[in-house]
Formats: structure tokens, C-alpha cells, sequence
């Protein structure tokens, strides 16, 4: 996003403050901003033009109904095939709901041939888990969701 | 042929490629770094993936992930453009080594050709004249100062494994060579993890002339007529054009021949260019040869009509070559300009939100670029956005048409090289025709933009 | 040479010619309508002059005004274009009178070949194949009954005055001759301002091919080729191609002749059309004869290498032609996709706002249009946004790029007639090649866009 | 202008109104939307994209000291030579600050020779005369400005 959809962004918010709206959306050939904001939260921006990361393309975690800000997502490091059990008659190393610590092995990435072994970073629960069995994943592709713990 | 092909590039090439593919039918994958996300060219391929983020050794560079990246979308080959693993020959073998088809020649060619004294020493063997100097790398001062006498002053010291004007340095008597070939060491080392050094003879007024070649695997090649790339900025080519304003038919014939001799020396495949140094008395000397696609490509294909990515992608897949020499035909005359995101006047790289982007069209203009407006130019990747290419029906008739072009194309939010490209075309001398690579250095020094 | 050129024309041809002119060294003065006041064409060329209001009756067309701005700018020539003025006999005399160059042929040839029925006794005298039908208008029923027997039925009824299919009724029994006259001669009436008729044999698959021509004041003259422009509807085309599919080496000569034996009959100059019927056997038959640059000149100028423009520039300042029938070369196939702002279904125009407007590039594509995102289309004016032109080796090669660039294509804010093109040119009977004038509806009869 | 750009200057002035600003200026691409008032007057738009007319690029009358609605300008009929008499010998029609009288002629625009002379369309006085004599202007130049009088 450059400095000058930021400052229309900015704009937009003022008005939308000004006149105690719940919505604007302004769109010029490539570019659309949209503004929203539900009555008693704080104001939420979406731009379509300008994204900063390759991942907007996987839907989004299905996982409302948890605090999404204390949810970490884990990335994949490499691309490659994704495998939920080190072998094809083995139990997956981890299913939703189940509790890991740091350091324990969530999943695989296999890459030419090399086993890239996905850890957990922290203590926590896998609320989900975003990608089926041995199917290729980009780099930077969200492979779970681990809720952390105390 | 190919059912799915990856391209292990960005921009113009890249969407140059897919285009190519999508003409002849053919599925393609494009891979992205992370702020390439919304590319053009990653958009209008059937399939895409990041495989990392924007620093390209993370990236566009990352061997493993490009691999793998195929393996997953099922390609039965990669094109790697130019620049990043085109000339890796670690690369080619690897693919060489999963049966992946490298689009290119083998490895091995890879290999030799980008190692110039392996490279020169081959090309002796088969009587090709190669630049007057060193057989080798230098041993020590003695052998350099021996050397550089023969050849007369002044010489050249170069890097073995250097590349773009690094790790050189032109030394006019024998007192500096020392000291010389102590400072190119140091940058070689630094630069290519390799230190070794040899001389070469010096030409004060050169043109760097390139000559296109294509092979097949079935031991049919053509050459594909020369590119003049003497408008240069540090080894940068800004300008090239074919035909070369100083190459005549006869000229012509006996430098492809030669340039053919390199592609049965060393048993050559595919499209590559033998860089030709060609000196005021119309005596040319092997540089170097390229084993990948060049970036002026496109003024070949302007005045011969092939289509060297289609090609390419045909020879690698087994095809034979479907013409000979005899049927190769030039047409007319074509020039490309090269735009990059750099400032016109102190070549500074300026990246940013382009604001507006027109184009340039209608009767003998190409444009080939993977840019809209809106786009961000990153600063992680080479200035390069755009290739204006024009053609007409001689010299003249081309210049004027890319003379036009350049006052039609509107660019803003970034500076370009439009303006110094309109002082290229528009300098007398340049019209004229001729001039050696120094040109660009010499109007550089006296301009007024 | 002339120094300055007015082009009295608006939209992509206006650009095309501005372009030209540039390339040249010719300064150009753009004549415009109030709307038009910040369109491209307008701000590329060196003056400009509005003219009138958006009602092109009163801008465009209106000739004191067009002259007066030649006049007040020191024009020292008028290039119409085509539409408009191009083919108004009275505005090339005006121009001849005031000693103002009008680029095309005289006002007596533009007048000669504009009547279609003294166009064809002329060339009835000079033994040229023209549609069989009635010499002259028809004088009563009588007359027209005794011919029609003698052609065979179905006959064409058509109107002098007539063209783009107005005027014209298709009768297969001699019961229905009298009616189709009567209903043709209200139509002629209203539209032309002249009732008169006259019959043709009707094909009932016929192909429309057209030569086109070029012709100094020398007595110089060839010919350029064939274009095939079967793909119409309504008598409006939207594809064309050169060269023909149905047309070999042996049947272009024989209508390069034919067209020849028309520019010689009439001592004709500049570029010209002459359009033909070729039938299932190979016959043809001068339709009629165009006195203008056709909007489809850029597939001739793809294959040929000549700038048509430029041609018609030099010839009308009196240089003769610098080529021979032998000089002339054709390469490889090309193929033009008319853009229209038209709903692709209904053919309603759809004029607006252009919101994005992304033109394809790269090898072997070529896109005349000076329009630009964010312009406004005018309902006051043809639909025709751009030209697509693709070039290729043959004529799968130029359809596979035609196709690919297709796809590139973005408009959005107006509809456009690409998601038509993308249905013509993937059609099995399209792609096979040669099919008549009757595709189209056949086509539209049986479509899922 | 085009429907969305309106509602964007609205918008625009809307928020000059709200804020009590002089001027805001804004630019995408080729859209520049600039508005400007000055304490105490009415809210002036320029608009320098989609303009409606082929007249913006002449200069504007220099008559910022009278009451601009109030003003009329005449404008060119065709497209021609400019001349303030019927022939170079002969004094001008009419002289800035002069008073007119409706159907007075007040320039000639010569076109192919002929002589369209140009009438006032009310009474009043000459304020500025926007065109230098013996000038080619084009269809809709302005030519001169009356000041109508009751």
C-alpha cells in the first residue's frame, strides 16, 4: 500500500467518523478501498490493490469463534507435499483438539525427497487444521492453527 | 511436446514465456516471490506458486523450492528465462538428474561455455578466433608481463568467472600490471569466490555484435543473423538493434559461420548467442557465448519472424528444427530500448507505485512488459519493466517509429530511461551508425537532458 | 513533402495517421468535436482545433469548418481517413479548388467510383468481371423481369445510392420482384435521397475478398495482396485476414490483375480497394471499388511490410512509388479482431466510461486505439474502440496469438465485442478456414457466449 | 465527468464544508480533482479530467473583478479568422468598456472567405475582448465578454 491509498484511507475514515457511517467503498479502475465499521468496534480496512503477501489467496481459518488475535498460524517454510503422518500406515502426529508442546512435530513438508518436519513454537491446542493429506502447499501456505496456552 | 512447463523467472520474460505456451497450447506454472503475489505475469499464468519471499536467494533462486514447485503441478519442464538459474549449471544438472527438461542446453554446456577460459581453450582447439590473449589464467607476473608484450599494450585484466565489467581492469603499461591484476583478484574473490585471473588484448573503439544461434539434438543448427548491442553502460545494454548498421552480407555470413563452428565444437543444443567483439577493421573475436535466452531477443524475431521462445521450447521437447539456413530471411530493421525503473541521469534504481502507464502502439511497435498501472516496482529486482521494440522497413523507418513510441510512452510515479533513450536515438552520431560501445560514455559526459 | 497535415478524423485512425506523420517529420494538425476535446488522438497531435459540437453532422462532418481550420493553421494537406469525409466527392473537390491536398484519389475518382452504376459500365467497357446483373438502373418491371430470367433467381435487388446493406432485397420468385423493387426504392428513397435500383445474381455462399491497391501519378501502380473479410454482420465486418485461406498464389495474381486493369481503366492514384464476390468456384467479381484507407489496411501492412499510410502520404505529394509488383513480399499470416463498444450479444452500443482498459502485448500483436482507461466512449460516434492485429508464421501461428492476446484483453466500464472474437476464432469451421459471408449468422443462430 | 466523479467532488466539497478549508487537491493517475474556496464565496471546482468542453485550454477572462455569474461570454459560431473591423483601414467595431446594444455587431470570424459577423445577444458594455485581431480561433473560443445591462 503506498502513502497516497493510505491517506485517502485516512480521508475515508474521517468522513465515515464525521458522519457516523457504517460503511464506505470508493473504487477507480484497479483500485477499491472499502471501509467498515459495526456500530461499537473499532474501524476495519480492506484494500484489494496493493497486497503486501502472496497468502490472501487461501480462505481464511475458519475459526470466528475463537479470539483470533491470540491464534498463531503455522506457515509452511518450503514448498512441497504435505503429509499429516511420517508414513501412509501411520496416525497422523497430531489431530484438532489435541494438545502439543514446543518443539513437538505437527506435520511434514517433503520437498525433492527431504522430510521437512513442522514443529510446534509453542505450548497450545490445534484448533484446526487447513490442508488435506498429501496435497502440494507454496511456501508461506498456512498448514494449522495452534492456539496457545499458558 | 510439453503438456505443462514452470517458469523459473519473473516480469516481462516470464510473461513472455507464458505467452509462448499459451499460443502453442502448452500449460504453464508461474512462481512467485511474496510481493510478487499480484504480478501480472503470475496472473495470467494456469497455475501458480509462491515459493518464497522477495529476496530472490529466498526465492526466485531457491533451487529446491523451484523443483519442488514443479514436482507438485505435475510440469515435465522449466523455463528458466534470463538471469536467476539460467546459466546455473548446478541447476540444469539437477533437473538433468529428477527428469525435469531443462529448457536450455545440458549442463555440461552450461558448465564450459560459462567458465571462459574452459571456454576459450575449446574454441582454440577448433580453430575459432577467440580474443586475442592469455591462453589460461595467468600463473604469475611473469607470465602476465611476457604475455601482455605479445599482445602490445594496452591489455585487459579479467576474471575468470566475472561478468558485467566486474573484476576488470585495462592496463597501459607495464608498470601498472601488478598492481592490476592484484586489485582484479581481490574483486573476483569477493564477488565469485574465485580468484583466477588471465589477459586479454585491449580494443579502444570495440562494438559488441552477437550472433543467434539454434540447435537441435538431431545435429541440425542455424544462425539467426547479429543483434548490434553496442549502446552499453558499464556492460549494460541499454540499446540493440539487428541488422548491425556495420555488418554487411558478407560480414554476416562468415561471423554465423563461425558462430555455427562454436555450436559443432562443443556439440551445442538449443538457443544461445556467441558474443562477437568486432574491431574497426571489420576482425571479430569470440567474447563470449551465452547459453541462455537474451533479453534483446525480441529484435531477432522482428526481422526473421521465428519465435525464439516457441523454438526453444520445441528443441528441448525433441523437435527438430523445422527450417535451414537457407530459409532464414531478414526483413526490414529492428531497434529495442530498454526501459528500466533508474533514474536517466544517474542510473540510481527507482522503485515505486507506477501511477500511470501507457503504452505504445499501432504499425511496427512491440511492447513487452509484465507491468500495469498500479503496480509496484520492487527494489529486490532488476530495473528492467518494459522493451520497446520497433520495426521498420530499414533503419531509418525503425528509429523514427521508436522515436515515436518513446514520445507516446507515459510513465509516472517512477523515473525511467525514456529520456535517455530519447537522447540515444535522437544523437547524430548514433544515427549515423556504427558507433562502438563507447558511445554511451562519451554522450553521457556531454549531455543536457 | 508536406510540412503540416491536417487529419480531419477522430478515434484510432486519427492516432494511426498522427503516428505516421510523426515518423515522417510531418507536423499534424487534429481537428476535434467538443467531447473529443481531451481525447488522445487530439492531444498527440502538434495543433488542434475543435470544430463543433459532439453531433459529428456539425463537427466532423461540417466542411467550412474543417477547411477553415486547414486554412488557419497553414496546413498544406488533409488526410480524411476513413468514415467521415473520406469518400465525399464534394469535399475533395472543395479541397481541389482551394489548392488544399486532399490525400486520396481525385474528387473525379472518389465521385466516379462512389456510383456504383457508372462505376460498372466503366468497367463493363474495359471487359472487367463485375456481378452479374442489370446494366444501369432498373427502367420498370418489364425490364427488370426480363433480367432477372436472364441472371437465374434468386437476384439482389439493391440501391444505387446504397451500401452497408441498405436498400437490398433478395428475391427467389418472380412474384416477389415487383414488391422487393417498390420496398427497396422507399428504402432508397428515405435514405439515400435517390430511388434508384438496379439487380445482381445472388450467391449463396459468397466470400468477400478485396484487393488492395496503390497507384503514384506516374502511372505506377500494384498491388498489395488480398485481405479476406467474410467474417461480417450486417455487412459490417469483424475479422479479417490476409492472406485469403481460399486464395493460392495462381488466384491472387489473377485478382492482383484484375484489380490493376480497374486502377488503369479509371487512371487512378493513391491507395485503393477493389472489393470482389469470390464464389464456391473460384469465380470472382468486382463488387465495388473503395476510394479510402479501409479500416482493415493493418493485416495488409503486417504481411507486406509497407506502411500504407506512409504510402498514401508520399503518393499524394507526388512522390512515385518506390516499389515494383516484384518488390512486393508477402510474410507469413495475419489476422485483425475489430473492438467494438457493443454489447457482444445484442450489438446495442455500449457506450460509458472505460474503467480499466489493458491492451495485450508481446510477440507478433499490434493494438491501434487511442483510447485509454478512465476515457469516456461517445454514443455520438462509431463503435470501433481498437484494432487487434496479430502476425505470425502461418496462419495457426497468427490465430494462436490472436487468440492468446484475446485473452490478455481488459475492458471493463463499457461491453466489447471480445467475447465474440474469442468465439469466433475458436470455432471449428472458422479455424478450418474459408467460410462465407453467411458464418457469422450462423454462428449468432446457434452461440453460448 | 462522469457520475462517480461527481458524487466524489460532492463528497469532497462536503468535506471542505464540514473542515471549513480553503482548498483540497486530489490526483490518481489521470484523475485530479481539485476544489478551492475562499472565505466568504461560493465553492469554485476544477476538474481537470472528462471536461465537458474543448474551451478550458483558452485562458480564463481576466474579469475577477466583477460579479462572474453575471457575466456572458461570446463565443466563436465556426471556426475561423478573428478580425475587430470589416477591413484593416477601418476602426474596430467595438473597443473594451463600450456599451452594445442587442444585435450590434461586435468582431467578424472570417472562414473560406466568407464574413460571419458576430452580434451581440443583449445590451450592455464590452468588458474584455479575449482575442488578439487577425487570430485564427476555433468552434466555441471565446472571443469577448459583455456585461449585460438592464
Amino acid at each position: 500500500m503506498n502513502s497516497e491509498e493510505r491517506k485517502d484511507i485516512q480521508d475515508l475514515i474521517d468522513v465515515l467518523d464525521e458522519q457516523n457511517l457504517n460503511e464506505i467503498e470508493v473504487q477507480r479502475g484497479d483500485v477499491r478501498i472499502r471501509i467498515r465499521r459495526e456500530s461499537g468496534t473499532t474501524t476495519n480496512v480492506q484494500a484489494s490493490s496493493a497486497m503486501e503477501s502472496g497468502q490472501t489467496s487461501h480462505p481464511a481459518a475458519d475459526v470466528a469463534d475463537k479470539d483470533s488475535s491470540r491464534l498463531l498460524t503455522v506457515a509452511s517454510p518450503v514448498v512441497g507435499t504435505f503429509y499429516r503422518s511420517p508414513s501412509p500406515d501411520v496416525e497422523p502426529y497430531v489431530e484438532e483438539g489435541d494438545l502439543v508442546s514446543r518443539g513437538q512435530v505437527l506435520c511434514i513438508v517433503e520437498a525433492m525427497k527431504l522430510m521437512n518436519e513442522i514443529e510446534a513454537e509453542v505450548d497450545g491446542r490445534v484448533v484446526k487444521i487447513l490442508v488435506e493429506n498429501a496435497v502440494g502447499v507454496e511456501y508461506g501456505q498456512p498448514l494449522c492453527v495452534i492456539e496457545p496456552l499458558p | 511436446m510439453f503438456k505443462k512447463i514452470l517458469i523459473a523467472n519473473r516480469g516481462e520474460i516470464a510473461l513472455r514465456i507464458i505467452r509462448a505456451c499459451r499460443e502453442m497450447g502448452i500449460k504453464t506454472v508461474a512462481v512467485f516471490s511474496e510481493v510478487d503475489a499480484q504480478a501480472l505475469f503470475a496472473r495470467q499464468a494456469d497455475e501458480r506458486m509462491c515459493i518464497g519471499p522477495a529476496d530472490s536467494a529466498l526465492s526466485y533462486l531457491n533451487i529446491p523450492n523451484v523443483l519442488s514447485a514443479a514436482e507438485i503441478t505435475g510440469a515435465d519442464a522449466i523455463h528458466p528465462g534470463y538471469g536467476f538459474l539460467a546459466e546455473n549449471a548446478h541447476f540444469a544438472e539437477i533437473c538433468e538428474s529428477v527428469g525435469m527438461t531443462f529448457i536450455g542446453p545440458t549442463s555440461e554446456h552450461v558448465a564450459l561455455l560459462g567458465d571462459k577460459v574452459k571456454a576459450r581453450a575449446t574454441m582454440l582447439q577448433h580453430g575459432i578466433p577467440v580474443m586475442p590473449g592469455s591462453d589460461g589464467e595467468l600463473q604469475n607476473l611473469d607470465h602476465a608481463v611476457r604475455v601482455a608484450s605479445e599482445l602490445g599494450y594496452p591489455v585487459m585484466v579479467k576474471a575468470s568467472a566475472g561478468g558485467g565489467g566486474r573484476g576488470l581492469r585495462v592496463v597501459s603499461r607495464e608498470a601498472e600490471l601488478g598492481k592490476a591484476i592484484l586489485s582484479a583478484q581481490v574483486e573476483a574473490r569477493t564477488g565469485f569466490a574465485h580468484d583466477g585471473v588471465y589477459l586479454e588484448k585491449f580494443f579502444p573503439e570495440p562494438r559488441h555484435v552477437e550472433i543467434q544461434v539454434l540447435a537441435d539434438e538431431h545435429g541440425h543448427a542455424v544462425h539467426l543473423g547479429e543483434r548490434d548491442c553496442s549502446i552499453q553502460r558499464r556492460y549494460q545494454k541499454l540499446v540493440e538493434e539487428s541488422p548491425s548498421p556495420v555488418v554487411d552480407d558478407a560480414l554476416r555470413k562468415e561471423m554465423g559461420k563461425v558462430a555455427l563452428q562454436v555450436v559443432k565444437a562443443v556439440n551445442y543444443r538449443n538457443a544461445g548467442t556467441v558474443e562477437f567483439l568486432l574491431d574497426q577493421n571489420r576482425k571479430f573475436y569470440v567474447m563470449e557465448v551465452n547459453t541462455r535466452i537474451q533479453v534483446e531477443h525480441p529484435v531477432t524475431e522482428m526481422v526473421t519472424g521465428i519465435d525464439l521462445i516457441k523454438e526453444q521450447i520445441r528443441v528441448a521437447s525433441g523437435i527438430p528444427l523445422g527450417f535451414r539456413q537457407k530459409d532464414i530471411q531478414w526483413q526490414g530493421h529492428s531497434i529495442e530500448c530498454r526501459i528500466n525503473a533508474e533514474c536517466p541521469e544517474t542510473f540510481v534504481p527507482s522503485p515505486g507505485v507506477v501511477s500511470r502507464f501507457r503504452v505504445p502502439g499501432g504499425a511496427g511497435i512491440r511492447v513487452d512488459t509484465a507491468l500495469e498501472a498500479t503496480d509496484q516496482v520492487h527494489p529486490h529486482y532488476d530495473s528492467l519493466i518494459a522493451k520497446l521494440i520497433a520495426h521498420g522497413q530499414d533503419r531509418a523507418d525503425a528509429l523514427a517509429r521508436a522515436q515515436r513510441a518513446l514520445d507516446e510512452f507515459a510513465v509516472e510515479g517512477i523515473k525511467t530511461t525514456i529520456p535517455l533513450q530519447r537522447l540515444i536515438l535522437r544523437d547524430p552520431d548514433f544515427q549515423k551508425g556504427g558507433v562502438s560501445t563507447n558511445f554511451l560514455d562519451r554522450l553521457l559526459a556531454g549531455r543536457m537532458l
